[in-house]
């Protein structure tokens, strides 16, 4: 009953909070209109989504987004550098294959997502099997560290958060 | 613009938004300074990211201060950005990949098929009526 | 009978052949022989009154605006030629009925026939030129009709094209030459133009009329020259040779003329074109009459002969010579009748018309032998039959004119032309009946049965009638209708076989035994006459025709030959040149306005458009180059929108841009790549010409307009000040458009639905044609990448779709107050469906579809459609709006208007004819064996895990 | 900034016709929509322009920018993309179904095939 | 209230929706909506019409709002005769499309026909001129599906350059009408009467430039050289129950011009006083040349019927020229039958066309076709209408406007442009007809397509040649009444008076005089807000501002 | 004071950025990095029409950018897929 109602709860719940940073201010009459709007257009768009994800460790989620801010502004700095003060010769741009543990294609996306929003680094495609992520960096002079890095610091919290 | 706001809320916008210009000033020179296809996709990230990003923060900051009212709009064009940004960047890859890249270059997966953008339609049907029997 | 129902009797009856036939042959020829009698019983009803000196009226208002009004008379000339035209139609008609064979279509045949007699009937008994136009162009066409009634035949074709293109030509000459008449007098009533004979010959554009209408007659009458047509009508059954060719239509000319005789003639002018336009005529016809093999092609130019003949006389303008004109058109038309139906005898039963084969018929066909002798011998103008009469005046006429001065020069032309009459009629009769009986003809002739001979026998009676006792028969019909011509009293004149020895009788006895000279020498003048170069006055004709049609075509093709480059050019110049020249025709005051100041951004900003537009000219061979670029221009307009105040319109134009691309990138994944370089360097620099005036002066005008003020307050103000109060909503732009203004957007979404509608038709028509099948089988490209529905791509959308709805909700819900409503609501939803379709592929996506886009659009369209009826049940107009503010407890107070039902019909529309079009598109690419997919994403390694399990 | 405004008109409105009188549909079709964004924004500056004054009433300003234009404007951009997707469709069809996307009609070559790719 | 005004331009799109909500696969659904409705509509139209014959100007203001903030549909003798001819001639086409089959040949015929309609009956009733280019554009879509229906390579090529072709034509028309509000800042055609007469002597420039702009914009529909270029390939190789309905549209054209030249830059206004007339007549003149000489020299019927539509045009447009109550009249006695001529005659060319095998329309000898009788009497109809040979109405049409024009200064040239045409036309329509039913080849038996059985299309044909035939018995009282019409459309004053002076629009003057808002819907005491008008109604709660 | 100078420097580095992605749309040796450069360029106008709300102070604006940001993409992405298969709905 619930599930018809509520095919993807999280869904409704991110629609409610979408809506009230659209008519940006909270009250009652937006909150329910947003928790109407936040059943419908789920049920609308059904179809569309066969499966639903499920989150095993919420907590986790506001650890990794910390993280990964940080890890933006770093990058960010770190690029912005090689791209004014480093010689496009003296540059190591590298391919590097991730093996992944994710199985599920929302934590590969997030995965994915992560990499690529980090400067430096940008995902640029998954093996046909699913089970390897190409990424390519910008300067990495050690393609292994790089590799390690983001199995430790994104896809181990996201293995948590998804599997 | 409304100017009842005090110093330091004025250095604090300012700061968030001189970061922002010169980030997206990167983002936008990378895309010229840098060599090939692949390594100036690295670029817009810093457009995106600090760049529209700063200038996002400052936005709230500014409304917040001279105007006290919390804007929420910026933070609903910061999701979309960091929506659709890996999803763009993914796509160009994919079409370097395709175009600019020598495929030699590029290393194996880990299995035993190759990147998804390099098998073909037939031989994705050809592996999948292998692994899946129902498809 | 009234004067209407005599004209309208042919027309009304030309219904009935039609039906008849079905009964037969005979019937269908005694119905119509039943309707022309009955119409010259009418006729002759009012004969006595007539020729009293009435005049018969018949007046009905048809079109009083213009003066075109269906009124007849009848008078003495009008009687005298109805009678001829009604007469003569009768045995027309029974000739016909014998004369046509079993596989020539009567019914049709006679509709024809009757069609033209009451055109015929017409002319002559109109009182309003105008009408008379009418009738005169109705025997152009119906005798169009009958001249190509054998319509397996070319020369009937031909010649009834040429008939057309020459009377045809003459009759809008004639248009002309009425108007100005009903012009100089201000009435077109015939009677009322009659009486104002010195208006008419005192106005300066009498000379233009006369000459119009002259060319009018003379087309019609066959006068040099323009007589070249009147052979080549020939080609049509001998009925209607005789009929049309020789006793009525031919004549028209001469009617005509002789009705405006009143008004028209004693002037110099007249004289001098009508006189030796006849005068040539006659002698010309005559002459080549004489070399005419075929029995009809001689009759056809005698008659030309013999209407010049009249014509001259009419051109003397003296009343007398108008008596004998009268007096002849009755003889003429007796004897030129007669001589054609006996020839039509000739050819049907010996099966040829050519003199040459002919000879000895006296033996095999006396009755018609008989016929022709009578009716030749008068031709010929050998006493005690009519023509003698009429010859002998006309000589008496001609004996009395000057021409220039000259007093023997007509006089002598005159007697050349009747010496030539005398040798072809005498050639006629000798050479077709008399000498001895040959073994050679195409077919065993022998008289016909009496039916036949009967109408020509007829005629041939009364040609001894009238030659012997003239005054008896026809005296009082020369009177009244000479004086009709005349207009005033009668000259002397005396209708008698002899006349005295006058100089007339000289001149008749040479021309008698001139003619026999010359048909004695016959043999050698006809050597002669064949070695001799002429021109052929059909392959002029036909020359001439030719290259004008050959012009014509060349012209009209030539300019209309599917350049739409030069379309567009001649196009874009006339727009520049009419602008421009109004533009400084005008006075336009200094500039009204203070310009602003020009920021740092917005320069950028105009930078950015203008080296974007720059270089999609320079590029836009590259085609997805040059698309980018046209995005970034859309792009920077939608931005300058925004800076610009206009929020709305920079939502809508992002909005559609967005939509225009993928649509053009779906059609150019089927178009090629590049375009061709293929304008020279000349053409280039034509087209940037046009290119840079065009810039300039739209960008001067707009420029104009920038720097002037309103000439009165625009009436947005009303607007800006009802939105709120009027309208409920504040965002002024949006009350405009679903309130003030709402029958715009109300087409406006239609203007969508049809484009959706009309993509959604072409689609199928393509796809189901061979270009479909072609498409189905095309190779797969080899350079195709994988991963059709990447994973992450599937899940951002399922992400994103639901927010981009909740944002087009949003964007709708607002938009009566703030920035939004239907349509970019609409265009967010659309493009989220997209998204969609993008992601997961098109099977997939449309396999979950809910409700068909035809659907969608149609409630769009009943949603706006009945927001606005409901309207009416408040006593209001269309799209009248209501508004109101709610209280519904947790949600607090919200407004609602009915101007919001209006908006949700724009949504729907626009959704539905979006993804319509895009759905049609993408349906080209479509493969023959390509399965749906069954999964929204190629790779999802959690599809594994299963099976990995079991592995394990 | 009028005068940028209206050089902005005037050049597109260059670079519209000189596309426009391309031999092919792409290019003519392009040329077409330039044509509409300058035409567009013609039309929104028949309304004059201004800065800062969108025509919402919320914004508690004394004046407003000329609302009338605007709403003109958006019709005429509705109008025009359903415009633009017939006639890019209809190029498309024509396209395959002559297999040339010459624009002039009955030009010599017309039956060269031409590839799609 | 009186709602018919409205009637035509809603009932199309609603019909044109239900069949594509209901009917979409079920074609004989279609037909019997689309008849129904078609028939209703000339119901609606002649209802109209004769509503119109008092010569009250009947205004209808569109969401209650008055002249010139909302838009106005006007009803006056000339655009009720407009209307109702289009209805007319609407149900002899869609009889014509089903009884033809044509309406099988593709998809949405009946419901793009219903949309057509739409646009030309709002095109005509509309009193405002941008509502007149959203009507424009809703016509011009309908017309682009219906021009491609039943696909094929040589129609779509044509069509694509039909519409380019009329998107520039569009393009204009904002050009135009954004240079008019930049002048007058309004958009209602009465009051651009007022403000246009009302400007200053020394601003003339812009509004002349509008002037001009729009005259060339409706000179494209009206196919006035060298604007016309579209119409040739288009008509030629439209279907022709589609060709047929486009006879109307050139007289769209033809009606805008007689509407917006005599109402907004009539004759006597001074600041556009002399621009439309160096250029007009001359242009008209040229057209109608060039369109008999097309005809003279056709190699295919369909060519033959689109420049005898171009020549038709020439004509009308040379009657309009001279804006004068008479020539007017003459312009639109022949607009009416130029319409029903030229349909009739693409009609019977796709009679031709049917019968003969692949469809080809040459003009050359061909095997004889079943009810070559019967067709060729059609056409031989057709053509003397179309040529204004006697008795039919194109001769009385011709003559009207002969007679109409003999004071003007270019008399000579025109008469003589005319009459020469006429011969051209008579002497190209000989040929044809000849050259296509009489100078016939044997039928190879076997290989002659299956003729077409159906009486339909003779009915819907016959229907238009009956129209012609009742035009000149009834010229008289149809001259009067559109004298009496003409005469109307010079009478500016009437019609700005009955659109600017209706009850609303005093209600509006009076609001604002009291420096308040109109008062809307329910309140029809003047000046009251909208708190008022609500307070009596309480399932609504005001809301206070 | 400061906030102004602040807001001018940012614009112009944003508006410098137009410039260098319409000269690497223009100028480009692959079509990846065409549609890289009008990717960021849409950013970038993002960023300026932020600004420009912050300059007058106004939320108007910020429809725009939300819309912009949500399906200014979408493009990208057409482009995208129309380089790797040509048929971007499939
Ligand atoms: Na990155
Ligand atoms: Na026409």
């Amino acid at each position: 009953m619930i599930a018809r109602i509520f095919p993807h709860p999280l869904l409704t719940l991110t629609l409610v909070i979408v809506w009230q940073m659209l008519v940006n201010y909270v009250s009652l009459g937006t909150l329910v209109f947003g928790l109407i709007l936040g059943i419908v257009i789920p049920l609308l768009t059904a179809p569309y989504w066969p499966d639903r994800p499920r989150l095993k460790s919420p907590m986790m989620i506001v650890e990794f987004i910390l993280i990964v801010l940080w890890d933006i502004v770093v990058a960010n700095i770190v690029v912005a550098k090689t791209i004014l003060f480093t010689r496009n010769a003296s540059m190591h741009p590298t391919w590097i294959t991730i093996p992944l543990d994710l199985r599920t294609p929302e934590a590969i996306t997030v995965l994915a997502g992560t990499i690529t929003m980090t400067p430096g680094t940008v995902s640029s495609d998954v093996a046909a099997d699913g089970r390897s992520l190409l990424v390519h960096c910008l300067n990495a002079p050690d393609p292994d560290a790089v590799v390690a890095d983001i199995k430790q610091r994104y896809e181990r919290r996201l293995k948590e958060i998804f599997e | 613009m409304g100017l009842d706001m005090a110093l330091w809320q004025e250095i604090t916008v300012s700061v968030f938004l001189v970061v922002a210009g010169i980030f997206g000033l990167v983002g936008s020179f990378g895309l010229l300074k840098l060599p090939d296809p692949m390594t100036r996709l690295h670029a817009p990230t810093k457009a995106t990211t600090l760049g529209v990003g700063g200038v996002l923060i400052a936005s709230m900051l500014y409304f917040i201060f001279a105007k006290g009212q919390i804007s929420f709009h910026e933070l609903m064009i910061t999701l979309f950005l960091f929506l659709t940004a890996p999803i763009t960047a993914h796509f160009l890859a994919k079409a370097n990949l395709h175009t600019n890249v020598n495929r030699a270059d590029v290393p194996p997966p880990v299995g035993d098929r190759p990147w998804a953008g390099y098998e073909s339609d037939d031989a994705r049907r050809i592996a999948e009526g292998e692994s899946t029997p129902g498809a | 009978m009234s004067l209407i129902l005599i004209a309208a009797l042919p027309f009304l009856g030309a219904l009935l052949p039609g039906l008849m036939i079905r009964a037969g042959r005979n019937a269908c020829a005694w119905t119509t022989a039943l309707v022309t009698l009955t119409a010259l019983i009418g006729l002759l009803v009012h004969a006595p009154a007539v020729m009293r000196g009435e005049v018969i009226q018949y007046r009905l208002d048809w079109i009083p605006m213009l003066g075109l009004n269906a009124n007849f008379f009848l008078d003495g000339l009008g009687l005298l030629f109805a009678g001829l035209i009604l007469g003569i139609g009768l045995l027309i008609i029974i000739y016909a009925r014998f004369y046509l064979s079993r596989n020539d279509p009567m019914g049709q045949f006679y509709t024809y026939l009757l069609l033209f007699q009451g055109a015929m009937v017409g002319i002559v008994l109109s009182d309003n030129v105008l009408l008379l136009l009418i009738f005169w162009e109705l025997t152009s066409l119906s005798s169009f009709l009958l001249i190509g009634y054998w319509k397996h035949l070319p020369e009937g074709r031909q010649g009834a094209r040429m008939a057309l293109a020459v009377t045809g030509m003459g009759g809008l000459a004639l248009i002309g030459g009425m108007l100005i008449l009903g012009n100089i007098v201000g009435s077109y009533d015939l009677t009322v133009i009659l009486e104002n004979k010195d208006i008419i010959q005192a106005s300066p554009l009498y000379l233009p009329a006369l000459i119009l209408i002259l060319l009018g007659c003379f087309t019609k009458s066959a006068q040099f020259p323009f007589h070249f047509w009147l052979p080549h009508a020939m080609a049509a059954p001998t009925p209607v040779s005789a009929y049309l060719h020789s006793a009525t239509m031919v004549k028209a000319g001469l009617f005509l003329m002789a009705r405006l005789w009143p008004v028209l003639a004693g002037t110099p002018e007249w004289f001098y074109i009508v006189a030796t336009t006849g005068l040539i005529t006659m002698v010309l016809g005559a002459v080549i009459a004489l070399f005419k093999d075929d029995l009809k092609a001689l009759l056809a130019f005698s008659t030309v002969s013999h209407l010049g003949l009249i014509t001259m006389l009419l051109g003397f303008g003296t009343p007398f010579a108008a008596v004998v004109a009268v007096f002849h058109i009755i003889n003429h038309a007796t004897f030129k009748a007669a001589l054609f139906m006996s020839a039509g005898i000739v050819d049907h039963e010996a099966h040829t018309r050519d003199i040459k084969r002919l000879g000895g018929l006296r033996h095999l066909m006396p009755v018609t032998f008989t016929i022709a002798t009578v009716a030749g011998l008068s031709m010929a103008g050998i006493p005690l039959f009519n023509g003698f009469l009429s010859k002998e005046m006309m000589l008496d006429a001609a004996s009395n004119t000057v021409w220039q001065g000259n007093p023997w020069i007509i006089p002598a032309l005159a007697t050349l032309g009747a010496l030539f009459s005398v040798a072809y009629s005498f050639r006629l009769i000798v050479h077709t009946f008399l000498g001895p009986k040959r073994d050679d003809y195409p077919a065993k002739p022998h008289d016909p049965g009496f039916g036949m001979w009967a109408s020509p026998a007829l005629l041939a009676t009364l040609v001894i009638l009238i030659g012997i006792m003239p005054a008896l028969m026809v005296g009082p019909l020369v009177a009244t209708a000479s004086s009709a011509v005349i207009g005033g009293e009668l000259p002397y004149y005396s209708l008698k076989i002899w006349h005295g020895v006058n100089t007339a009788l000289f001149l008749s006895i040479a021309a008698v035994v001139g003619g026999l000279i010359l048909l004695a020498l016959h043999r050698p003048l006809d050597a002669a006459w064949i070695r001799a170069p002429r021109p052929e006055a059909k392959a002029i004709f036909d020359a001439l025709l030719g290259a004008i049609t050959r012009a014509a075509n060349a012209l009209t093709d030539g300019l209309h030959n599917g350049a739409m480059t030069r379309y567009a050019a001649v196009f874009t110049l006339a727009v520049i040149v009419a602008g421009t020249t109004a533009w400084f025709s005008g006075t336009a005051p200094a500039p009204a306005r203070e310009v602003m100041a020009i920021g740092p951004v917005p320069l950028i900003g105009w930078f950015l458009l203008v080296v974007a537009s720059g270089c999609m000219v320079a590029f836009h061979r590259n085609r997805l180059l040059a698309l980018v670029l046209m995005g970034i221009v859309g792009l920077i307009v939608s931005v300058a929108f925004a800076y610009l105040s206009a929020p709305d319109l920079a939502l809508t134009q992002f909005s559609v841009e967005v939509v225009s691309i993928i649509l053009l990138l779906l059609a150019l994944n089927f178009l090629p790549k590049t375009t061709p370089n293929e304008s020279g360097s000349g053409r280039r620099l034509r087209d940037g010409i046009i290119a840079v005036l065009g810039g300039l002066a739209v960008g001067g005008l707009a420029l104009a307009v920038l720097l002037s003020d309103f000439s009165q307050e625009s009436i947005s103000a009303f607007h800006l000040a009802n939105s709120k109060p009027g309208g409920g909503g504040t965002n002024v732009v949006n009350v405009i458009l679903v309130d003030f203004r709402g029958f715009d957007t109300f087409g406006e979404i239609i203007v969508l639905g049809i484009a959706a509608l009309v993509i959604f038709a072409m689609t199928e028509s393509v796809l189901n044609g061979p270009v479909g099948a072609r498409l189905k089988q095309r190779p797969i490209n080899p350079n195709e990448a994988g991963d059709r529905h990447p994973l992450m791509m599937v899940v951002a959308t399922r992400v994103m779709m639901p927010i981009a709805v909740m944002v087009g909700v949003f964007i709708f819900l607002r938009g009566h107050n703030e920035p939004g409503g239907g349509f970019i609501a609409g265009l967010i939803v659309a493009i989220a469906l997209v998204m969609q379709y993008m992601a997961s592929g098109f099977e997939w996506a449309a396999a979950r579809k809910r409700y068909p886009y035809h659907m969608i659009i149609a409630l769009g369209i009943f949603a706006a459609a009945f927001t606005g009826i409901g309207s009416w049940f408040a006593d209001r107009p269309f799209l009248t709006s209501n508004y109101g503010y709610f209280q519904i407890p947790p949600m607090g107070e919200f407004e609602l208007a009915t101007a919001m039902a209006f908006d949700v019909g724009v949504f729907l529309c626009v959704v539905g004819a979006v993804m319509l079009a895009l759905e049609s598109l993408s349906r080209f690419a479509h493969r023959a064996g390509d399965r749906p997919s069954p999964y929204p994403m190629d790779i999802d390694p959690s599809r594994d895990l299963p099976q990995e399990a079991k592995d394990a | 900034m009028e005068y940028l405004l209206a050089t902005a008109i005037g050049v597109m409105t260059a670079a519209g016709i000189y596309l426009l009188l391309r031999q092919r549909t792409f290019p003519v079709i392009l040329g077409i929509s330039m044509l509409t964004y300058a035409v567009n924004l013609f039309l929104f500056a028949s309304g004059r322009v201004a800065i800062n004054l969108p025509p919402v009433l919320l914004n508690q300003t004394p004046t407003y920018t000329d609302p009338l234009p605007q709403a003109l404007v958006l019709t005429a951009i509705v109008i025009s993309f359903g415009m633009t997707a017939v006639v890019v469709l209809m190029g498309l069809g024509a396209f395959l179904s002559a297999r040339t996307d010459h624009i002039d009609l009955a030009r010599t070559g017309d039956q060269a095939e031409e590839s799609g790719k | 209230m009186n709602h018919w005004i409205i009637a035509p331009v809603l009932l199309p799109p609603l019909v044109g929706a239900v069949i594509i909500l209901a009917a979409r696969y079920q074609v004989a659904l279609q037909r019997v909506f689309s008849v129904a409705s078609t028939v209703a509509l000339a119901g609606i139209a002649i209802g109209l019409l004769v509503q119109s014959m008092s010569g009250q100007i009947g205004v209808y203001e569109l969401g209650n709002w008055p002249a010139p903030f909302g838009i106005v549909l006007v009803l006056d003798r000339l655009t009720a005769t407009m209307v109702t001819l289009t209805a007319l001639l609407g149900v002899a086409v869609v009889l014509y499309a089903i009884g033809s089959g044509w309406d099988k040949r593709g998809n949405h015929f009946h419901a793009l026909f219903q949309f057509q309609l739409m646009g030309i009956f709002g095109a005509f009733l509309t009193g405002d001129v941008f509502n007149l280019f959203v009507f424009f554009e809703v016509l011009l879509i309908a017309s682009y599906g219906l021009m491609i229906h039943g696909g094929g390579a040589v129609r779509l090529r044509a069509g694509v350059q039909y519409v380019v072709y009329n998107l520039l034509g569009s393009t204009l028309f904002l050009f135009a009408l954004g240079t008019i509000y930049a002048v007058t800042g309004t958009l209602n055609m009465a009051d651009l009467a007022l403000r246009v007469a009302e400007l200053p002597a020394d601003d003339t420039a812009m509004i002349r430039v509008a002037a001009i702009l729009l005259l060339l914009v409706f000179a494209v529909k009206a196919a006035l050289i060298p604007l016309h270029f579209w119409l040739p390939a288009t008509y030629a190789e439209a279907p022709a129950p589609v060709a047929a309905l486009f006879a109307v549209m050139t007289k769209i054209g033809a009606y805008a011009i007689i509407r917006i030249y005599t109402l907004v830059f009539g004759p006597e206004v001074a600041a556009t006083a002399d621009i439309i007339g160096p250029w007009l007549m001359p242009a008209a003149l040229v057209t109608l040349a060039i369109g008999m000489l097309g005809v003279l020299g056709a190699t295919h019927l369909g060519r033959l019927a689109a420049f005898a539509a171009i020549g038709s045009m020439g004509t009308l447009l040379i009657a309009i020229a001279p804006f004068t109550p008479q020539a007017t009249t003459a312009a639109l006695y022949y607009m009416i039958h130029s319409t029903l001529a030229g349909a009739a005659l693409f009609l019977v060319v796709d009679m031709v066309r049917a019968r003969r095998q692949a469809e080809d329309d040459a003009i050359a000898p061909r095997a004889v076709i079943a009810q070559n009788g019967l067709i060729a009497a059609y056409f031989f109809a057709a053509a003397i209408a179309t040529a204004g040979m006697p008795p039919l109405s194109g001769f009385l049409g011709k003559l009207l406007v002969l007679d109409a024009l003999r004071g003007h200064d270019l008399v000579w040239l025109i008469w003589a442009t005319i009459l020469v045409t006429s011969l051209v036309a008579v002497v190209g329509f000989a040929r044809a007809g000849s050259m296509v039913f009489w100078k016939v080849e044997p039928a190879p038996e076997a290989a002659s397509p299956a003729a077409p059985v159906a009486a339909l299309p003779f009915v819907a044909t016959g229907g238009l040649i009956a129209g012609i035939v009742a035009l000149t018995v009834f010229a008289g009282p149809v001259t009067a009444f559109l004298s009496d019409t003409s005469e109307q459309v010079f009478d500016k004053q009437a019609y700005i008076d009955a659109v600017m002076d209706t009850p609303r629009a005093q209600e509006a003057e009076a609001a604002n005089a009291a420096g308040k808002p109109l008062a809307y819907y329910g309140n029809t005491e003047g000046s009251a807000d909208k708190a008022d008008a609500e307070s009596t109604t309480d399932s609504q709660q005001e809301k206070t501002e | 004071m400061i906030l102004t100078y602040a807001l001018i420097f940012t614009t112009g580095c944003f508006a410098l950025g137009l410039l260098m992605n319409l000269w690497r749309v223009v100028n480009a040796p692959g079509v990846p990095d065409r549609i890289l450069a009008l990717d960021t360029m849409v950013i970038n106008f993002i960023a300026i029409l932020v600004l420009y709300g912050i300059i007058e102070g106004t939320a108007v604006y910020f429809e725009a950018s939300i819309l912009i940001a949500m399906v200014g993409f979408i493009s990208t992405v057409a482009y995208a897929r129309f380089m790797l298969r040509g048929n971007i709905i499939e």
